[in-house]
């Protein structure tokens, strides 16, 4: 029960789901379709216990007075006006949809944003000669920066002419991607592949069970 | 010295970053720009447009990649008001419509341009590609109504317009794979004409359908925007700017790089 | 003026996340615990009205009141198929078995939802990667070559054609774990480590636009259209 | 059974007549058939017709259908004149129709052809195109099974060296020493995403060496279901190493499942909490950097893995280690030596092996133009 159980379903969705790929008889393709509105429906239980702990979280935080304690009050604030709002007058309520684009969005546009601070001081950082390795990594990403303004192209030809690349930097760079760049990622994603495969028949064949954690 | 160069505070990268984006936004100072054919074809495409004609801008990106995007509709809708070419604005992505909605108010509003007669905004529908299919035959069957409710039948600018026949041209403005499927649907099966305007991210995937002449004219990135802004003689537009700057930064993170090298070999030959 | 105000809070939260660049400090963690709370309720929300209502609560009242047609004699085809509606049930039922962790007695209950979205995640998997990453990317480095047959390749394309395959070749290399890496795999899976890292400069260079273009943009929000509402 | 055969001859005896009675043009489109689209659910019948000679003037084709002897209907509007088969997908399953292509010509005058068989649309219970996607399939399982069952029969089965993964030990005792706690993030991936479990098997051999040396581990999730299965995978490593004591469930816990939300609550714990060691393990979207770089500027040794490829160079940047793709699958065999998970690491090499050769066998055949390789590996939908 506690088990065998688990594993039996979980090899029955698994290879259900994969036959759904092969047959594509009516019946089976409405099993499909109900099987993926299934997941979607079993999923949002999981939310209210995860939420749950969430409360939990910050309740124990506000109860023993660990340091910035208070802040859990602002994580209780925007959860309880969202729901209230949200749940009931619906996602297109006006109120809702002035907080979401007014706090929420803003929000994520800058957490966004903050990626042109970082990506510049991850290059400066990791962008120095040390071995081959890093030199590669570096070069191509300075060409590739260069083909993508368009002074780098009145450089390139000034400087690089005589490369194979007839328009500039630009031509490098788009050289660059659709060769070199394109032959890495082909590479690792047949490797990446290969992994969830193996992973998958693992699981579904019930040799991998460490996601129903320990005890009988 | 060195070592505390090589090791600086990223802090003062931020500021470096900071300023290179902030100066540029407030000062425009203009780096040369050669407009580039795929950007040209576009703009004499609808140059060239009658008035009264209608152009479909589709704004197929979401709220995390607007700024590219922006930029090339605001440069193309100017256009398009200044020689009385009508706009009809939509969109596949779900969570975009009020924001398209909202710029193309801005823009029609900079241009004095009137709802309903200029220009509309039909929105959401889902479904991408029974949308992009459907419009084919028919666009009211897709969209009963606007964005703003009415009643596609009782729209002014609507009253001549059935499907893709009365319809010179789709700018597709896209962070995504919708190109593809608009030249798919809606070039290859209605032969509605198609143009793009994408973010840099993605342009490289552009070229092919640029090669077979299956897309008409393309805006790459603020590039785009910035040589569509140059053709239309507008001074300190958005994808100037956002070009500018975005040069300006990219030369200051080349430049870190090359001096933070130099620093290292200078060191390294100290210490051998 | 309501639209003010949004602009004005857009701003004073976009300025507290910036905050964080100089160090940790209270504006920022205002934002970050208020955007936590935020966002996990807009999921709340979400979760209710794209998920549970439409999938589960519409289908089943339906077929509930279809259900009371069949009881009464009035049932037609149609409040028949409605019946299908009852389905729902089960997957709700599953989804129940969630709570079964707050109870420490019936905690092992929550391995069956678990087990079944794992099955239902390798299922899909399998064939879905099958196709479109192994045989796609296969076909992809193989297909060109059909073009230097043809002849309608330049010198330049098909060097550009033959150094995919050497790159994909020398990559898979890389990944081989059951062999020792020496002799001539060690140097080929040098050559793939290579590829890797001009892969990886490509894509790192290539992106610096697009996160640029996300600060412009911000920068642009709050010089314009926040100062603009002062000056 | 003797119905159908019977209905198929009063049809097939009707058709004829029908079609003697039409007189035969020149440009009346020839060898039109209608048959059950291969391959679909049964939702579609396809027509096909031969193309018609250049000089006739044909503008374009119309379909016309009929459901045994009520009228003719028109579908899907006029055709272009290259047109040379249509796929009717607006048919009642189980009912028969007949069909007629019909030429119109420049001087709108129209010539029908002969009228079809019946057809019925019928689903097919098994994709013919994908057969080679199923061998495929089966093939590569039973390797996996194979090298798995081989490897449990007490075979030694050599792993090669993945650097990031010999400082898992380094990093975890150096948290040790300077009594900070370690940091877990698995990314944006929900259960049934496999790198997540990928990741969740990392976990567990981190979380025993945790529960050894009493450092505190810290794994803020942002998905529900996988919240509650870390738990339970941490719980359990905790057991095996017999330190039920030492294990706390608060240390595991949900910040929100929005992906910036997430990076903004994840970088506030790192900067107030510094971790001693941070694991970013799983799959990362744009966020890999905005918490690969937090995680850099306090100073902790990080050690990444995802298979998300557009997010590996930000990690190759900006952490000490990166496992790169598919050794975060590895990691799991590596780190807990276990005969199954080496087994199907070899397994993964076969794999390999056979692309390996598909890709060389297929560039030497295609420069010979024989394309049958690329045709086995099309997409079929």
């Amino acid at each position: 029960m506690k088990r065998q159980v688990p594993l039996a379903l979980c090899f029955l969705f698994g290879i259900v789901m994969i036959l759904t790929q092969f047959v594509p008889h009516k019946y089976v393709q409405a099993l499909y379709k109900e099987f993926i509105d299934w997941g979607l429906i079993i999923s949002p239980f999981a939310l209210v216990l995860a939420v749950i702990t969430l409360i939990q979280t910050h309740t124990t935080r506000v109860r023993r007075r660990t340091e910035h304690w208070q802040y859990s009050f602002l994580v209780f604030a925007g959860m309880i006006i969202m729901v209230c709002v949200g749940v009931p007058f619906g996602e297109q309520d006006s109120v809702f949809v002035w907080l979401y684009d007014n706090v929420q969005v803003p929000m994520d546009a800058t957490m966004f944003s903050l990626l042109a601070f970082f990506i510049a001081s991850a290059a400066f950082r990791a962008f120095r000669a040390r071995s081959f390795e890093a030199t590669l990594l570096l070069v191509t990403a300075m060409i590739v920066m260069l083909g993508n303004i368009p002074i780098g192209d009145l450089v390139w030809n000034k400087v690089m002419s005589w490369t194979p690349w007839a328009d500039g930097a630009s031509g490098a760079r788009q050289w660059i991607l659709d060769v070199l760049n394109s032959a890495a990622r082909r590479g690792i994603i047949l490797g990446v592949s290969l992994g969830v495969i193996s992973q998958s028949i693992r699981i579904i064949l019930g040799i991998e069970r460490s996601y129903l954690g320990g005890g009988d | 010295m060195l070592e505390r160069f090589m090791n600086m505070d990223r802090r003062i990268i931020f500021i470096l970053i900071a300023l290179v984006v902030i100066i540029p936004t407030l000062i425009p100072i203009r780096l040369p720009i050669t407009v580039s054919e795929p950007t040209q074809k576009l703009y004499d495409y609808i140059d060239t447009l009658p008035s009264g004609s209608t152009i479909m801008i589709a704004f197929d990106y979401g709220p995390s990649s607007l700024a590219e995007p922006e930029p090339m509709a605001k440069a193309v809708m100017q256009h398009c008001f200044s020689k009385g070419v009508k706009v009809i604005g939509m969109t596949l992505y779900a969570n975009t419509p009020t924001l398209a909605h909202k710029l193309m108010r801005r823009i029609a509003a900079e241009n004095k341009a009137v709802y309903g007669e200029d220009y509309i905004f039909l929105g959401y529908r889902p479904g991408a590609l029974q949308v992009i299919l459907g419009m084919g035959t028919n666009i009211a069957n897709v969209f009963e109504t606007d964005y703003e409710k009415t009643p596609i039948t009782e729209i002014p600018m609507m009253q001549n317009i059935t499907n893709y026949d009365q319809i010179a041209l789709l700018l597709d403005l896209a962070a995504g794979s919708t190109t593809g499927a608009w030249i798919v649907y809606a070039n290859t099966r209605y032969g509605l004409k198609i143009a793009a305007g994408v973010t840099a991210v993605i342009i490289a995937q552009m070229y092919p359908y640029l090669q077979t002449g299956q897309l008409i004219g393309l805006m790459p990135g603020y590039l785009g925007a910035a040589e569509y802004e140059k053709l239309l003689n507008v001074a300190g537009g958005d994808g100037t700017v956002g070009l500018n700057t975005a040069s300006y930064a990219h030369l200051l993170i080349i430049g870190l790089v090359l001096l933070g090298n130099i620093a290292f070999f200078v060191h390294r030959r100290k210490e051998a | 003026m309501i639209e003010i105000i949004g602009i004005w809070v857009a701003a004073f939260l976009t300025l507290c996340i910036y905050s964080f660049l100089y160090r940790d400090n209270p504006f920022y963690r205002f934002a970050e615990h208020l955007f936590v709370g935020i966002s996990v309720g807009y999921g709340i929300v979400i979760a209710m009205h794209q998920g549970i209502i439409p999938l589960a609560w519409v289908p089943l009242s339906e077929a509930m009141s279809a259900l009371w047609t069949v009881i009464t004699g009035q049932a037609t085809p149609e409040t028949i198929n409605a019946l299908w509606g009852l389905v729902k049930i089960i997957p709700i039922a599953i989804g129940l078995l969630f709570f079964a962790r707050l109870s420490p007695r019936h905690t092992w209950l929550i391995r069956y939802p678990i087990a079944i979205l794992i099955g239902f995640g390798a299922g899909i998997a399998i064939p879905n990667e099958l196709q479109a990453n192994i045989f796609a990317q296969t076909r992809g480095t193989i297909a060109p070559f059909a073009a230097i047959n043809a002849g309608t390749l330049s010198a330049w394309d098909i060097f550009g054609t033959i150094l995919i395959v050497i790159g994909v070749i020398c990559t898979l290399i890389y990944f081989f774990f059951s062999m020792e890496h020496r002799g001539a795999i060690s140097w080929l899976s040098k050559v793939g480590i290579a590829f890797l890292m001009v892969g990886f400069g490509a894509a790192f260079g290539n992106t610096v636009m697009g996160r640029l273009a996300l600060m412009i943009h911000r920068v642009g929000f709050l010089i314009k259209d926040w100062l603009g509402t002062i000056f | 059974m003797i119905k159908t055969t019977q209905w198929v001859a009063i049809c097939l005896v009707l058709c004829l007549s029908v079609s003697t009675a039409f007189s035969q043009e020149s440009a009346a489109p020839s060898n039109v058939t209608a048959v059950d689209t291969p391959n679909d659910d049964g939702s579609s019948i396809t027509i096909k017709w031969d193309a018609a000679a250049e000089d006739t003037g044909i503008s374009g084709y119309q379909i016309l259908r009929r459901i045994a002897d009520g009228d003719l209907e028109e579908i899907g509007g006029l055709l272009p004149a290259e047109t040379t088969n249509y796929v009717d997908s607006s048919i009642q399953q189980g009912t028969a129709y007949t069909y007629i292509v019909r030429a119109v010509t420049e001087a709108e005058a129209t010539v029908d052809s002969e009228q079809t068989a019946p057809v019925k649309g019928t689903g097919e219970w098994f994709h013919t195109g994908k057969t080679p996607l199923f061998v495929a399939m089966l093939l590569f399982s039973a390797a996996i099974v194979w090298n798995i069952y081989n490897a449990r029969s007490g075979k030694e089965i050599f792993v090669r060296r993945i650097p990031g993964l010999e400082a898992v030990d380094e990093a975890l005792g150096r948290a040790t020493e300077m009594g900070r706690s370690i940091l877990y993030v698995l990314g944006l991936g929900g259960v049934d995403n496999v790198a997540t479990i990928a990741s969740m098997t990392i976990l567990g051999q981190v979380a025993r060496r945790t529960a050894d040396y009493e450092t505190p581990l810290r794994v803020p999730c942002n998905e529900p279901v996988v919240l509650n299965v870390v738990r339970e995978v941490v719980k359990t490593s905790y057991l095996d190493e017999g330190r039920p004591d030492a294990y706390n469930e608060e240390n595991i816990f949900f910040l929100t499942g929005d992906q910036f939300a997430y990076a903004a609550g994840v970088d506030g714990m790192m900067i107030r909490e510094k971790p001693a060691a941070i694991f970013l393990q799983g799959t990362f979207a744009a966020e890999s950097l905005l918490m690969a770089e937090t995680g850099n500027s306090i100073g902790a040794i990080q050690i990444a893995g995802t298979d998300s490829e557009h997010q590996l160079p930000f990690f190759i940047a900006a952490c000490d280690y990166t496992l790169i793709g598919e050794e975060l699958y590895a990691a799991s065999a590596y780190l807990s030596r276990e005969p199954m998970l080496l087994g199907s690491l070899k397994g993964q090499d076969w794999g390999k092996i056979l692309i390996f050769l598909t890709i060389v066998l297929g560039v030497v055949l295609e420069l010979f133009g024989v394309n049958w390789i690329t045709t086995l590996l099309q997409r079929v939908s």
